[in-house]
């Protein structure tokens, strides 16, 4: 333990050639998350004169904010935060920018500009996005828009969860002939969703479509339906649409639609390098990365 | 029998027609006493009669099922320990109500009606609110001391020191001096003799006769839960009180027949811990030996050395010729040690199981095959061993924990006496056991004997030691006093060599 | 007779409780469409009740043996974790039999809890420290081998295909667990294993006084309740088709609740496997009437907080003097 | 003197390894880029650790005194969430004073602490059934009062905004902190209340036989120990500029993790306030180095876990005898 603690002892403080970029990402442990990750560590691959570093958040605030603090304490020359909450990590991030570091607010907004510039999505967006597809699909379905609906949603408590359900319903209120049957939390947990699924198809004689709060959620609730005979009856619908889990499930088939939420790590990585190589660059205060849905032919 | 005659004043306590049932158990049924300002009352009855069951009563620690209290006179009500504070009523419990991990001033201070301590601790009035009552009891150490480091002995010295604290009018003595020796069982009757001329009552529960007749002025028996009779000590002898108690007569006294054998089981030589040194012996097949001496001279330290408990500085040991080394109870066990603890409660019984599995914990293999259980084997074990200890109690099923005293260090005595090791260490066997069932406990002890056992037997009656003994081994401050023979040995010359100190003043009792 | 109904009073009154939380979820449960009649009480709904608590009651058969032996085990979930996805990663990944897969998974299971066993044994630090450790260090296992990601089964193949079929199969899941839940209350019943056990936790001082195997007895049982959340997690991929390092969270909890809502003493010694059983049925049974019922989330968090309380104070009215 | 240090033994091992651990970070840490010099020895690093720290060491300390007693209260974790939800509505939804609200939140902590005490000395169930209980129920319940949306402080106005910027300030958080730990501390030695506190979960049975007030203290180191959760909370919203009903989820573990880790023993009866401190700080320092030095996410778990057991066994070797 001792030799892996200090076997490893190379200073942080990089080499006088070599650039720091500090990655604050707010919590590791996620598909979304690693993907993130994963593309950064790609892109940034390519630029040996960069150090590129991901601190873990672990979905905690105060924790995210005190690793923001030991990252300003190494003055890095680029810091991207991926706020895990909108109203922690405004303050922390105004002394980032106080202390002159160039700071990349990524895919979440915070309460106030503490960035250069802000690279954004929006789950909202996402949601009205996902509830105009339910309304187009039950309209083609039912001839007018009206059936019944099952929501599957992620953590209580949490923004996103909050956000992609506000979005939906902005838009599915507007349409009285839109039942909500069933509405049932699973944390994200696909393991979660498939029960909750179970008790949804014994109580409800017809259902039209599931909308779930990510992929994996939609996807168990497919399996569920697919065991008791019911899956062709009923359209699934997931949010996320990484690679290897929404979008192939659209590919095969088993959701009818899901909803990109960008990773955002393409564009950071371009006003990062830019940020990073001219002084004098200004860039926009917002770029804003539209999500895309990911539908069946 | 005393009957109530001239309308003297009323008594310092009545209870009329106690009743305590426990779930299947009545503990007691219907029991009337009355207690005297200023008397010694024994209570008096076989393991299980119901004793702890009245003191437990009166002290507010259960609530009886049915039956009325008066305090001079008045009717009272204690349903909880507090109310029997509030009476003036204080109990040493026979399984002993303290706290290991506070001190001992802390101990004696908890809940004390006589220390009138405000929210905040005051630690040097603690002290010295201690001090004169550990000086009475005899006991010489330092009251921030951690109860739980002090010898079993030493703590019950400090639950005395606590009832004696409390200027209570009743102080209930429940076998208050089994883990006692001689001294400090004398030291403790110059108290109570103190507190009977000061007007206190005090009820005396003990098995061992001579003290009842020693300190005791009036003895109440029971039997089964239910009132016998109340005798003035003065007006009866043992006898009728075994009869009384057990409804026939008990030949005691007995030595019984000896089986030792020139062959040694066992020979230690200069074996040392940090509690004993350079002890030297042999043990014969057949043979009983005793182990004399003061509390904390060693002698239990011996048996745990012997069994893996206690770290081997030096020394070694030899069982039937080969050198042995246990490190473990189980490798001790393995080499054919067996050993019977003091602390039935700490060391010995799981209190929550059955008394059948208690009983056979430590011959499981022999019930089973391939380590599946049969379960006519356990039945028939515990049976022969209920019957052999004549233990008493509602089934092989019931909980330990639900037993009397001397019923749970019989089921504890059986799971060794089933394992017929060959050398075995019996730390006080008959601590809280009743005069008969002690008889059936020399009896089983001269049992094992005579299969070729060794024995080693500690006791706090040096009397007992006498009786069952071939040698007696006497241990001073953790050394070998002396090795006498137990036919030619009196208490008198016993005691000499245990207290026949090196350190003049080390008070240590 | 009598005599017995007295010694079992315990699993009577568990009985009655879950009885009487059973009759009360068929009073609420919402209508069946096509019949009318109570929703709950339709076999498919009482199947499927009963293969979404297997997973957590059968690491509750393992959790009882060790809350028996006064320890108790934290590491579960990460454990069941760590073998869906070693389990997905043998199967997709590797490209191995589902026998191979399996047997691998639950393996990992089992040295887990070896390795827990061995370091309660050995060094003398509360169970309960020792595996927090190894939840906090078997989680980041779990997700560093598989790089946090989800690794899907259905299109991984025909093995993994086969696996999952099987594998999710109601009979299957429930008459694994039924068959485990009579080993375990045999192996504590009537083996000399058993009685160790609850000897060692009733008194774990007098248990060294009797040369008891202590080593061995956890060594045992924390191997046996790995080995138990090892195949909890392969149901668990097989059920979700995916192996997802993100499994078991906070499952710990929920097993011990279901061991101690059976009646088993945190503190050791007293209790046993037909009341797990029992507390697992009431915990499922739970969820599932609130799920029919379509409770809104946070109102059925604390309805679920009432009920729990509530079926613990009723069984344990036995335990008053 | 001698006696004395024999005494404290226990406290002077625990110290030893903390300064052990404290060493191994300074040495292990990465060199600041200006001074050359350790970032971990940073005034500024070390403050922030301290920081980072309170929130859960102080639930510590009172779940020290539960914990003592012989119970456990995992419901802490949830009591914090409320309690931050519950400031922030009252600053933010019902434009409330800082005062008012600081003190609603704490009071709401403090009556979910008295309810599990009620509960706990009023009923035969475990604690861990009944703060399990209320574990799953306060959460939700903090969740429903801020419909699962999370209320921003930042932009709330006045009385919101200085309620942030003066309670997330280092100096106030941490004096609070060691204030509350001198105070609880004299609480658990010097007075008669501590004793109870002691002797009731040394032995429970002469507790009753001695007629300890058994209710009553349960009642006080509950209440006491909800109203330092809902300080908590509040410590969190403030450092958050959040109430999010999430807040404090799984923070029970660590809680109990640093008690126990400070060699207070879930049995009961033995342990005390400073070596929770220590505990709380041997916790931070490994996760201030490991986030220092950067260690992979999920390397740091697997680290994190060795550490705690080397930590703990380190300070155990004097339970040796
Ligand atoms: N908690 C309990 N539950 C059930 N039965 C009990 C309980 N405590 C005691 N008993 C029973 O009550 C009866 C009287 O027990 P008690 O302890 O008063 O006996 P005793 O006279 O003190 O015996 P001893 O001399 O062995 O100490 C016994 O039969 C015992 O088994
Ligand atoms: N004089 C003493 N003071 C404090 N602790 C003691 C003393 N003597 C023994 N102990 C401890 O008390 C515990 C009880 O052991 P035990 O009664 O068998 O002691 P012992 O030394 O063998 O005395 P005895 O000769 O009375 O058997 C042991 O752990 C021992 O370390
Ligand atoms: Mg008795
Ligand atoms: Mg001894």
């Amino acid at each position: 333990l001792l030799a892996v603690l200090t076997g490893c002892d190379k200073p942080a403080a990089t080499a006088a050639h070599q650039r720091l970029v500090i990655f604050s990402q707010c919590n590791n442990a996620e598909p979304y998350r690693a993907a993130q990750n994963q593309r950064f560590g790609e892109l940034f691959g390519r630029h040996p004169e960069l150090k590129f570093v991901i601190y873990d958040g672990q979905a905690d605030a105060a924790k995210q904010i005190s690793q923001i603090e030991n990252a300003i304490l190494q003055k890095p020359d680029l810091l991207i935060v991926a706020p895990f909450e909108r109203n922690a990590l405004s303050d922390v991030m105004g002394r980032a920018m106080a202390a002159g570091i160039p700071t990349i607010c990524l895919e979440r907004d915070i309460v106030q500009p503490n960035f250069t510039t802000f690279i954004s999505s929006d789950n909202v967006a996402i949601g009205r996005l996902a509830g105009q597809f339910m309304v187009d699909l039950l309209t083609k379905k039912n001839g007018e828009a009206r059936g019944n609906l099952v929501e599957i949603t992620g953590m209580s408590g949490v923004q996103g969860a909050a956000d992609r359900h506000r979005g939906a319903f902005e838009v599915l209120a507007k349409y009285p002939g839109i039942k909500v049957v069933h509405q049932a939390t699973a944390n994200w947990m696909q393991a979660e969703a498939m029960p909750r699924m179970e008790e949804a198809l014994a109580a409800n004689p017809r259902i039209d479509v599931v909308y779930a709060h990510n992929d994996p959620m939609a996807y168990g609730a497919y399996l569920v339906a697919k065991e008791k005979g019911r899956a062709k009856d009923i359209a699934f619908i997931g949010v996320d649409g990484l690679a290897n889990e929404g979008a192939k499930y659209v590919a095969e088939g088993i959701l009818a639609a899901t909803f990109e939420y960008p990773l955002c790590v393409d564009k950071a990585v371009e006003i990062g390098i830019k940020l990073l190589e001219d002084k004098t660059f200004k860039p926009q205060p917002q770029y804003l990365l539209e999500s895309r849905a990911i539908t069946h032919p | 029998m005393t009957a109530p005659t001239a309308p003297s004043p009323p008594p310092l306590l009545r209870a009329r027609n106690l009743l305590k049932q426990y779930d299947g158990v009545r503990a007691l049924r219907g029991v009337d006493i009355e207690i005297r300002a200023g008397e010694v009352h024994a209570l008096l009855g076989e393991n299980g009669a119901g004793k702890s069951t009245l003191g437990k009563i009166l002290a507010g620690a259960v609530p009886a099922t049915a039956g009325t209290l008066e305090v001079d006179g008045r009717e009272i009500r204690v349903r909880h320990p507090g109310d029997a504070q509030r009476q003036g009523i204080a109990m040493i419990f026979q399984e002993l109500d303290l706290f290991p991990n506070l001190t001992v001033a802390e101990n004696i201070a908890l809940r004390n009606p006589a220390l009138a301590e405000g929210f905040r601790v005051r630690r040097d009035r603690l002290h010295a609110f201690c001090r004169p009552f550990l000086e009475r009891v005899g006991l010489p150490v330092d009251s921030a001391t951690r109860l739980g480091d002090l010898h079993l002995g030493h703590q019950q010295l400090v639950a005395i020191a606590r009832a004696l604290s409390r200027s209570a009018r009743l102080i209930v003595f429940d076998e208050a001096t089994s883990a006692l020796t001689e001294e400090l069982v004398a030291n403790l009757f110059r108290v109570i003799r103190d507190l009977r001329a000061a007007g206190v009552a005090c009820i005396y529960v003990s098995h061992k006769m001579d003290e009842i007749f020693r300190i005791c002025d009036r003895i109440t028996v029971l039997r089964d839960g239910g009132f016998v009779a109340t005798v003035d000590a003065a007006a009866t002898n043992p006898d009728e009180l075994v009869r009384l108690m057990i409804g026939h007569e008990v030949n005691t006294g007995q030595r019984a027949r000896s089986h030792a054998t020139e062959t040694a089981v066992l020979e230690v030589a200069n074996l040392t811990t940090t509690l004993v040194r350079d002890v030297s012996f042999k043990l014969h097949r057949g043979e009983v030996l005793g182990l004399a001496g003061l509390v904390g001279s060693g002698r239990g330290e011996i048996g745990r050395a012997l069994f893996g408990l206690a770290p081997v500085l030096g020394g070694r040991l030899h069982k039937g010729g080969r050198e042995v080394r246990p490190r473990t109870p189980r490798a001790a066990m393995a080499a054919g040690f067996g050993l019977v603890p003091r602390d039935r409660r700490r060391e010995g019984l799981m209190m929550g199981m059955r008394v059948r599995d208690n009983a056979n914990l430590a011959i499981m293999g022999r019930l089973s095959v391939a380590g599946v259980l049969r379960p006519g084997r356990e039945a028939a074990a515990a049976d022969r061993m209920a019957t052999a200890t004549r233990l008493k109690a509602g089934s092989p099923h019931t909980a330990v924990r639900t037993l009397s005293g001397g019923n749970q260090q019989k089921t504890l005595l059986g799971r060794w006496l089933q394992r017929e090791p060959d050398v075995l260490f019996l730390d006080d066997p008959t601590r809280g056991v009743d005069v008969g069932a002690k008889e059936d406990i020399y009896q089983l002890i001269a049992e094992q004997a005579a299969r070729g056992a060794g024995i080693m037997l500690v006791s706090s009656e040096l009397p007992e030691l006498l009786r069952c003994c071939d040698r007696i081994l006497v241990l001073n401050q953790g050394r070998v006093a002396g090795l006498v023979d137990a036919r030619t040995a009196t208490a008198e010359s016993l005691l000499r060599q245990a207290t026949a100190s090196g350190a003049p003043g080390e008070g240590s009792l | 007779m009598k005599e017995c109904l007295r010694r079992h009073r315990d699993l009577v009154q568990s009985l009655a409780v879950l009885g009487l939380i059973f009759s009360l979820a068929a009073v609420c449960s919402p209508r069946d469409w096509r019949t009318g009649g109570p929703l709950f009480l339709q076999a498919d709904n009482l199947t499927n009740l009963l293969r979404v608590t297997t997973p957590v009651a059968m690491v509750a058969l393992g959790m009882t043996l060790v809350i028996l032996t006064g320890g108790i085990d934290l590491s579960v979930g990460s454990t069941l974790g760590l073998a869906a996805v070693v389990a997905a990663l043998a199967l997709a990944k590797w490209r191995w039999g589902g026998a191979a897969a399996i047997a691998t998974a639950i393996t990992v299971g089992g040295l887990v809890g070896l390795l827990n066993g061995a370091l309660v044994a050995l060094l003398r630090v509360p169970p309960f420290i020792i595996t927090l450790a190894s939840m906090i260090g078997i989680r980041g296992l779990a997700r560093s081998w598989c790089n946090n990601e989800n690794i899907g089964l259905r299109t991984a193949g025909d093995a993994a295909v086969r696996f999952v079929d099987t594998w999710s199969q109601k009979p299957f899941m429930i008459g694994l667990f039924a068959g485990l839940a009579l080993l375990v209350a045999a192996l504590l019943r009537g083996t000399v294993f058993g009685r160790y056990v609850r000897a060692l936790g009733d008194n774990p001082t007098a248990a060294v006084y009797a040369g008891l195997p202590i080593k061995r007895v956890q060594l045992a049982v924390y191997g046996l309740t790995g080995l138990l959340a090892g195949l909890a997690g392969v149901l668990t991929a097989a059920r979700t088709n995916t192996g997802n390092p993100n499994d078991g969270i906070a499952a710990e909890l929920d097993v011990i609740a279901v061991v101690v809502m059976g009646g088993t003493a945190l503190t050791g010694g007293r209790g046993g496997i037909a009341g797990t059983v029992i507390g697992a049925l009431i915990v499922g049974i739970l969820a599932n009437i609130l799920g029919l019922r379509n409770v809104d989330a946070n109102s059925q968090l604390m309805l679920k907080a009432g009920i729990i309380v509530l079926a613990v104070v009723l069984q344990q009215r036995r335990a008053a003097r």
